[in-house]
């Protein structure tokens, strides 16, 4: 009765017609080769949340750094060496006690690539879209966060050129760790809003990709 | 147009079920690899904008837009973008092999050109010479907008009641955008309460949206 | 809950394409005829109300409701009743023969019983103890009401602002009635200029609509 | 690159899927073949829109009557017939030269059964149940129904119980018709209210199907 709603087996169909289309391109000299591969390279190497940990931890160390990230984190981002497609108009939006962060975009899949990479695959998913506006605490939930009733979840939906990075609370108990350290505790998905950044004890357990 | 994209708010589509952050790799499989550069490259050609590109994957039917994965809805757009810029023919893709010279005189981005353009972007701010309509604290409705065209005012925010945030200065207005007019307005985030949006008010969540004015009114 | 079934100024679902009228079957094959015939003697059963069917059709994914043909959501919300009511189980519905016995007591139509239930119907309304809330020429802005559960205020009007067109009397609540609860509320046919409900208003049409009291505040 | 949405020819696994219901039902007791066929037979061949044309032309023929039909639909089709299931509580609206009404159930395909018989494939179909109440005018040129301007067009989305059917107007030059002959010029469309009755030149060119 019911069918399988999730992509991650695509049918080799539309692997056949992706080769198609780029050997048409590239035959029709639409597409160099070598640019192609720069494309795919650096989104896939060079370009992710590492860069979103940098700039969380610098401002979790640095209180004149934080501040100018608040105001204008397009250009405190870029003094990181962060910048380009996607991420031409950033927002840093602060965490606090009463208040969560939480990005979205039900209209696509906006997401600040500068600092964040690629979207994750539920990111751009149907569930995710339709949901954080509506139920976010639920789909907080689902991703294991429970905030207490009283703080306000706030969410963006990203529907213009501005991209959005939440900026985790910090941590108790690293109050002595150097940025360099603080950098292991700064998810992706605490830099989303769907989690918390990580507390210490949490370093061995859960090891962290690669990106 | 309230197509199968326009997700806020809908209902039925199942659980989230997320990959674990350090286990999801950026692509799953090689032809997701191969749809995104591509769509990137095609894009260099500077043949169409953002707001067209987006507009290429909303032109489809709901049922094929929420069936397909994400990126086979990027293979459908730039291949609609494609074939309707005349850049391939419905024939050449079908066999994957040319039957048809380019017509254009285009340039095509090199490896050197992709990291300038990459790096550089392209910013959306404008500057405008009218002042802005709304202040922060201001009261807004979000108009009514049935069009056929592509529009960034979703659905569930339309009809509703908000407050203004922020003002983000004058932006590249997507409705016009996606007709090939460079048009700029005044962006705002604007907050809506989840009492104003869905009729409740005990979960205390509340939305912050960016809407351009002319898809504001005042309360 | 808005699913794929609350299709209301929804787009991009394509052309109506009719038949012409002269031509069209009643049924377009066997299998329609007979889920029809299936589905309503189901229904005779007494296991479950109008409400809960209409409810189970539209539980299902958004793209499944679309792609399914009309019958092929007969089929899905049938199954899902006799299955969820226990008069079936998975196994016997994949395999298509009995393995385990009917648990409850239930009365079998007949022909003859057919028949009379046909002609007599059902009807929903019901005599209140409460006078209704609103009169005809009352402004009422429908209530937004985010609920996973069964509604018939389409997303299409909630937030609205109409008139009340005319007083059906007390009738059975739809919200309630698929939680099994009978419960009566007014009901009002509310008319909608095409302004408010989709923001242009040269085009010279309506839409009047019945909707609950529960759904509707004062405007 | 795209697919066909015409659900005229469904796949043969749908028919062995309800072929299998059957005879699981069947064998299980919990229904009865010869009330299956009843219903079946019931709206396959008895009920059906010449019902309704009947209390069409009636009304068109009969002041009192049209005026009992306004007023109490339900009770005055009954009083010709028509009652049961699907017609539990009818309202019968009257086009007149200002006034054009159309009837749709956007949520569903509430239909009023005892006076048309079944829906039409079109009436069920997504793409008439979301545009005809956003765009009826487009709606009613699909069908070739061109009405003036001026003319409101009243949509009826049937939410509740009540089902609704549109009253045409009666065609000029029937003046001296009987109410059989007038029975002739209204289609079923025309009492959903996508097209308006036969005018008397139509009758030969145009054969009305046999329900």
């Amino acid at each position: 009765m019911s069918h399988d709603h999730d992509h991650t087996e695509p049918p080799s169909d539309i692997a056949l017609r992706v080769k198609a289309l780029e050997s048409l391109l590239i035959e029709k000299g639409l597409v160099d080769p070598a640019a192609l591969d720069e494309i795919i390279d650096n989104y896939e190497h060079r370009v992710g949340p590492r860069n979103g940990a940098h700039v969380v931890a610098k401002a979790w160390v640095d209180q004149d750094f934080k501040q100018r990230l608040l105001e204008d984190a397009t250009g405190a981002v870029a003094s990181l060496g962060y910048s380009g497609r996607q991420g031409e108009h950033l927002q840093v939006v602060e965490n606090t006690p009463g208040l969560h962060n939480l990005v979205v975009c039900t209209l696509c899949s906006c997401y600040p690539w500068t600092v964040l990479g690629l979207p994750p695959a539920w990111y751009k998913s149907a569930p995710y879209r339709s949901r954080a506006v509506s139920e976010p605490r639920a789909v907080l939930e689902e991703f294991g966060t429970q905030l207490p009733q009283d703080v306000t979840i706030r969410v963006w939906d990203s529907t213009s050129e501005m991209r959005y990075l939440v900026l985790p609370i910090r941590p108790t108990g690293t109050e002595d760790w150097t940025e360099e350290q603080l950098q292991k505790l700064v998810t992706r998905n605490s830099m989303i809003g769907v989690e918390l950044a990580r507390v210490p004890g949490e370093l061995e357990s859960q090891p962290q990709g690669n990106n | 147009m309230q197509g199968g994209h326009d997700l806020g708010g809908k209902q039925g589509l199942g659980p989230i079920d997320p990959e674990p952050e350090s286990e999801e790799p950026v692509f799953h499989s090689e032809w997701e690899r191969r749809i995104f550069g591509i769509t990137l490259a095609a894009g260099m050609l500077g043949q169409w904008n953002i707001d067209q590109s987006r507009f290429a994957r909303e032109r489809q039917h709901p049922a094929d837009y929420l069936r397909n994965s994400y990126y086979e809805n990027w293979y459908e757009g730039v291949c609609k973008l494609l074939l309707e810029n005349g850049l391939i023919s419905e024939t050449e893709l079908l066999n994957g092999t040319v039957s048809e010279p380019v017509v254009s005189e285009l340039r095509v981005p090199s490896r050197e050109d992709v990291e300038k353009i990459l790096n550089s972007g392209g910013p959306t701010q404008m500057e405008l010479e009218s002042p802005p309509k709304f202040q922060p604290g201001d009261q807004v409705r979000v108009n009514r907008n049935y069009t056929n065209g592509h529009t960034r005012a979703p659905a569930y925010v339309q009809g509703c009641i908000g407050e203004i945030a922020m003002h983000h200065g004058g932006h590249v207005f997507p409705d016009a955008n996606v007709k090939g007019q460079l048009q700029g307005e005044h962006l705002y985030a604007v907050r809506f309460s989840s009492k104003n949006l869905w009729g409740y008010g005990n979960d205390n969540s509340e939305v912050t949206i960016d809407l351009w004015e002319p898809y504001l009114a005042k309360a």
